[in-house]
Parts: C-alpha cells; structure tokens; sequence
C-alpha cells in the first residue's frame, strides 16, 4: 500500500510547519482525504501512528475527515460526483496512485468530454495544525 | 492550508546522486532516444540507472524499451520495475494505452504525486525523459527537483535550435545547471549549431548522425544498442558521466 | 460570475468557413512547415486565408514566414498583419523573442484572448498551427471552436504514430470532425501509416517525402514554393479545399 | 483600442445570460477589470454605451471597479502588485494585448522566477447581472 508514502509526506510536511512556527511539540492535525484517490483510512491512520514516533508528532492526534470528489465539465458545465463503484476495479486502482489518470477513463456523463476539472476531493490534503510553543 | 507531497520529494531523491533532465523545448528531436539510450548506457557502465517517463500526454520509452510486460510493485510506496536493468517509471502502468489528455495543471498533479510516491532508493543517475514546450513539467522540474541538471537536445534546424535557444537562455537565467547540447539528427557538415552553443557559454557536447536504422530498432533493446546511434550515447554518456560526478 | 471572452468566440469565427487545425500530439512532424505551407498553397488558389500560430512556447511559423516586419493593428479589436498574402497571427507580436515559459492555465487563457479579440474577417480557410501534447490547446479548440476541423500529421515511425492514434481516437470519440491523416518525412516504402489509418476509418490524404532542400528554405517563402514538399502540400491542399469545402 | 472588442464580449455574454434567465431588459451591470490588464475604462465605457443601443443592455447601467493585480511566485511563495509604472511602455502594451505573455518579461521580486500566478487582477471579468423579468 502506497498509503506509507503518503504519510511519510504528511509528517514531513508538518514536521517542517512545526519547525517554522517554533513548536515544541505538535498537539492536534486536521486532514482532508479526497474520495478520488480511494485512499485507505485505516492504513494511512496506522502508518501515521508508527511514523510519529519520537518525533516532534509523537503526541498529535489525527483528524481525518473524507471528502467528496467533485468533478465539473469544462464544456458543458455539468458537476457531479465520483463514485467508486462506477468504475473497474483497474482503473480505480489506477486513480488511487495517479488521480489525474481519471482523464484517461472518466468522461462527463451529460457531454462525454475529458474534460473536466477536480473541484475538490482529490487527494490528501493538510487542514491545521496544532501544537504548543 | 498545504499540500504534504511538496516536502517529501526533496526526501524521495535524497539517495539519487545526479538527476539528467533530457529535455529541449521543442518536440521530435529525439530526447526519447536519447534519453532510453544514455539510461542503458550509463547502466552498463555499472552506474544505478532510474529512467522516469514524465512526458504523460506522449509517454514514447516504453515503446522503445518494450516495457509493457513488468509493473510497479507496492512497498512503503511505488518501487519502479526492473526494464534491461533499469530503475523504470511511466505513466503508461496507469493509462495503460488509453489517451491521457492532460491539462497542465494535471500534468503538474501527476508529476508531483509520482515525485511523491516513488521510491528510487540508491541511484546513481536518474535520467528525466521531458515533454516539448516550455511549461508545467519543466518549471515543475524548476521548481520541484533542485537536484536537475539538464541536458538539452537539438537538431540542426534553425527550428529546433530557436526553441533550445529559449530553454537555455531561461536555464541560464535561473542559474540551473545545463550539463550541455547535444546536436542529434546530423545530415550533413555545419558548425552552425555549435558556433551557437558556444556562442551563449554553453557546452556542446558532440553530435549524433541520422541513423537510418534507427527506426527499426525500437522496441528492440539488443538491436537498438548495436545501432551507430547508440554508439554515440555511449561516447556521450562516457562525458555525461565523468562531467556531472566530477562537480 | 463570468468570463466575457468566450461567448465572443464564435462571433469572432461567423466569417470564418472553415477552420483547419494542423495537429499531431507528437512534437516534430513537421506541423508548422505544413500549415504555413498549406496557408500559402490555398492563398495562391485564390482563397482567403488566416494562419494562427498557437503554439505559444515554441512559435515557429514566424521564422518560416519571416513574418517579423510586420505587425497587427488595432481596430475595434486586432487586425492581424499581412505575410505573403496570408491574415496571419502569432504570440511573437507580443513576446518579441523573450522566452514565455506559460503554464498550461496560461496558455488557455492566451489562446481565449486572442481568439476573443482577433478580428479575422471574411475568410474561407482559418489554418491553425497547434502545439505538440494532448492538452490545453487541443482541448480549447474542441472546447471553443466549434468549427475546428483536425487535420492530423504523423511520420512513417512507430514512435510518431502511437502518439497520432491516441489523438485520433480522443476526435473520433468525441465527433469532432477529421479531415485526414498525413505521413510527413516518408524515406522508405512502408504501408504501415496507411493501412493503421484507415483501420481507424480514418481518410488517408496521402504522404510527404523527406525534402533534403526543406531546412535551407524556412524563412524564405519564394525558395519554400519551389521545393518538392510545398508541392507535394499544394496536392494535399487541393484535396482538403475539394473535401471540406464539398461538405 | 481592442477595448471595443472586449466590450462586444461583454455585451455578448449579458445578452447571453439574460436570455437564459428570461429578463426583458437589463439594468445593472457590474463588472471587475484587473489591473495587469491596464484596461483604458473610459474607452470601454463609451463602447458599451455605443453597443448597448438597442439591445435588451439599452438601459442598463454599467459598474466597472478596477482591481489590483495581486501575483504570487509559484517558487518562494512571495505575493507582489503589478505596477504598470515599473515595467517599459512596450511591455505594458503587449500585456494589455495578452495578459500571459507578462511571463516573458517580469519576475518574482524575491527570487526572480518567472513562474508566478496572477491570484487577481488579470482580464474583465463578469460580476453581476440584474434586470426585470
Ligand atoms: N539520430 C537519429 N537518427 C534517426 N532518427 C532519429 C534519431 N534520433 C531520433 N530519431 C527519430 O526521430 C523521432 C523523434 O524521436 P523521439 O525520441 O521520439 O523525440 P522526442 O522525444 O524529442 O519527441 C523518432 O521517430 C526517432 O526514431
Ligand atoms: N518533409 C520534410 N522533409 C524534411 N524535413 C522536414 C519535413 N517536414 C518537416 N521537416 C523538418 O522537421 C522539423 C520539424 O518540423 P516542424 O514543422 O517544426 O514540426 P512541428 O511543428 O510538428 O514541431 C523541422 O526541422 C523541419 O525543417
Ligand atoms: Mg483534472
Ligand atoms: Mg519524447
Ligand atoms: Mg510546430
Ligand atoms: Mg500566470
Ligand atoms: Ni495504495
Ligand atoms: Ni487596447
Ligand atoms: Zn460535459
Ligand atoms: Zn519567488
């Protein structure tokens, strides 16, 4: 599961937030996971709990909320949501490592078109972070 | 408020020694080729060679490389598959032959989350196969992979050589290192291309004849590296490889 | 609320037959040298021609053209210059040999300016050179030029023609109109572009030899006339006035 | 001056919107131009008085606010105003033309890049519409 790599990401990334803001320790962090990837809550929460350890995160609690993936046509304005369930197994596993590959197999289901932007849900995302100085 | 997968490239690449981004500006000049080839020469040097495909709309070295029967495997992230000994990445193992139409932004989206996810490990060379154009994938590179030294391709063409002309004067205007030109696709004699280079403090670093057997050489490992042309990347490669490791 | 500039789009086009886009996906095919050509042949047939050169990063029908001593006026809008007869229009009036390193949003957003404030006129072919890539140009054509019909350009390789059969089957999904496909730099015998073309159900317009004298006239219009590939392009141009014209 | 051009598109889209929306006439139109644009409003004012002449526009009144155009290095982060007074007469006029093309020409104060995004302030854009059914 690629989740590890995500999380390596995310503690990288508040780690360095951390360090910017003169935290001595990191007491809370809000994450928003995009419904797109189909990331796998369970496994990225586990490996964040194993990454944090004797680091500046060691004591943050994770707070994960899910997003809906929202597409809109650029051509016909069209919006609507992504649903796992519509889609081979194949490509959502290929949408779980790429998101942008859904160009290559999702079209808008009023005009067809690829293209379409991701409003919001892609990915993972860092809400807020919280600690004390 | 931040999007994680920025900070960890910088890690991801932390155990990739030189990175060789082939690039040009302009398209058809055989950046591809070259860049298929100087990967399997530099590896039979006995260099750690990665080869990641970031031209995502026209992905053309898994063609080249006749790499369509292996697939990254999941560990901790991406491991890139093993192709003639190479550490090798493409977008094909997700589009798998259907068109990608990517905006820029969704190139920018792709690079970025491959940058984040794939675990290169210990690299000697990790050769980046551009796109054409000056835009989001080679601003990314910019921006992203402080570590690109790039390596740019022409042709004789006065059309050719007007796009790498730009590349490398914004190259040299960001202060990021050009190992050098390489002209590909000689025809016949012309200190044009070189008088050039030379002309904005670049290196030139040596010419590649048109090959006419070229062609019938891709998808063709064994083939292609008994064509004269790959004879020339491995000359090239040779002063790739003792210019960029003795920096 | 509202971008004003594209519902002025199609205005901007009434006058306008048809509109032609020389396109490929793959980089290098030769795609400036046939649409700047291809202008030139129609306007010699009498027709009223544009020539729009959207390939923002890497222009390059300008040189071909020699198109620098002019430039557009202003007019209640844009009036594109005249080169050789032909209306023509190129981003280079603005960026005057700069290097414009743009960001796919950029180029969008470039490519709907122009179109909203170009005024082409009465005019039976609009020509359009496109940029390499399957992204935001091509997806702005089919996006906002209702009219945009493809002509598609490939060479004899392997490496040219995956990248032609992604695009085609995006058009052919899509229905947006193909004119044909073009086998540009033939040097050998070889069915193969033909018989994957019209596998497609695709038109086949026919092929271009490799034309050793091409390089030696770019930038020189009355020399460009006189070789074997602006004939062999005025023979396609014939055939493209018949078929698009008889719709 | 292509202001008359840019005016027609705002006709054109009001014209558009207003027939979707089923109103007979217009009355008020507001309208943001970004200042990167270096828009002259007094031209485009007098062309869409001029185009609105019997139109379903004849009486609307135009309220156009300039904004400033805010850049943000995609780089080092660092957000600066375009001022046109800081760039030569030949490059104001290209940007007035084609907005983009002001990446050929100016860089990040901070670390001189030229990949920048323009958060605000770029072309004219469209506000508001109000009118009677
Ligand atoms: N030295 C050479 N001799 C003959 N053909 C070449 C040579 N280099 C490249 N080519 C051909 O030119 C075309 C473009 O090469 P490619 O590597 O795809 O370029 P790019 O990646 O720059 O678009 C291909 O058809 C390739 O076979
Ligand atoms: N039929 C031909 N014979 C010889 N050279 C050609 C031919 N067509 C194109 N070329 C050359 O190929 C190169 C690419 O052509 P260009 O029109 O710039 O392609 P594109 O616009 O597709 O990138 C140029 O150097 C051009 O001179
Ligand atoms: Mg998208
Ligand atoms: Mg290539
Ligand atoms: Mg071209
Ligand atoms: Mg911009
Ligand atoms: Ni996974
Ligand atoms: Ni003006
Ligand atoms: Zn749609
Ligand atoms: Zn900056």
């Amino acid at each position: 599961m690629h989740e590890w790599a995500l999380a390596e990401a995310v503690v990288s990334t508040v780690s360095q937030i951390a360090i910017r803001e003169g935290l001595r320790r990191v007491t809370e962090v809000r994450l928003k996971v995009g419904e797109l990837q189909q990331i796998e809550i369970e496994i990225l929460r586990f490996a964040l709990s194993e990454l944090k350890r004797s680091s500046l995160l060691e004591e943050a609690e994770f707070i994960i909320e899910t997003e809906k993936a929202e597409l809109r046509c650029r051509v016909c304005g069209h919006k609507w949501f992504f649903r796992r369930n519509e889609v081979d197994e194949d490509v959502a596993e290929a949408i779980h490592f790429v998101p942008e590959i859904a160009h290559a197999y999702i079209r808008c289901p009023r005009c067809g078109s690829p293209d379409f932007e991701v409003v919001r849900g892609r990915g993972v995302w860092l809400e807020s972070v919280e600690g004390v100085k | 408020m931040a999007d994680p997968r920025v900070s960890v490239i910088e890690d991801r690449l932390k155990k990739v020694n030189k990175v060789l981004s082939v690039s040009s500006g302009k398209g058809g000049v055989g950046k591809s080729l070259i860049a298929s080839t100087l990967s399997l020469a530099l590896a039979d040097k006995g260099y750690e060679v990665g080869l990641f495909d970031i031209d995502f709309t026209n992905p053309s070295t898994h063609i080249i490389l006749n790499a369509e029967s292996v697939s990254p495997t999941e560990e901790n992230g991406v491991i890139p598959p093993r192709v003639r000994g190479l550490k090798y990445m493409s977008i094909i193992y997700y589009s798998s032959g259907h068109v990608s139409p990517l905006r820029g932004v969704d190139v920018s989206n792709a690079l970025i989350e491959l940058l984040a996810i794939t675990r290169w490990g210990e690299t000697d060379f990790l050769v980046i196969d551009m796109p054409p154009g000056i835009g989001d994938a080679v601003l990314d590179m910019i921006r992203l992979v402080k570590k690109a030294n790039f390596l740019v391709v022409t042709t004789p063409s006065k059309l050719a050589f007007e796009t790498v002309r730009k590349l490398a004067s914004l190259l040299l205007e960001m202060r990021i290192p050009i190992i050098g030109v390489i002209e590909n696709m000689k025809m016949r004699e012309s200190p044009f291309i070189q008088e050039q280079v030379e002309k904005m403090g670049l290196r030139f670093l040596g010419e590649i004849p048109f090959d006419y057997s070229l062609e019938e050489a891709i998808g063709d490992v064994n083939k292609l590296l008994k064509t004269m042309f790959a004879q020339k990347v491995k000359e090239l490669a040779e002063k790739i490889a003792l210019q960029t490791l003795g920096d």
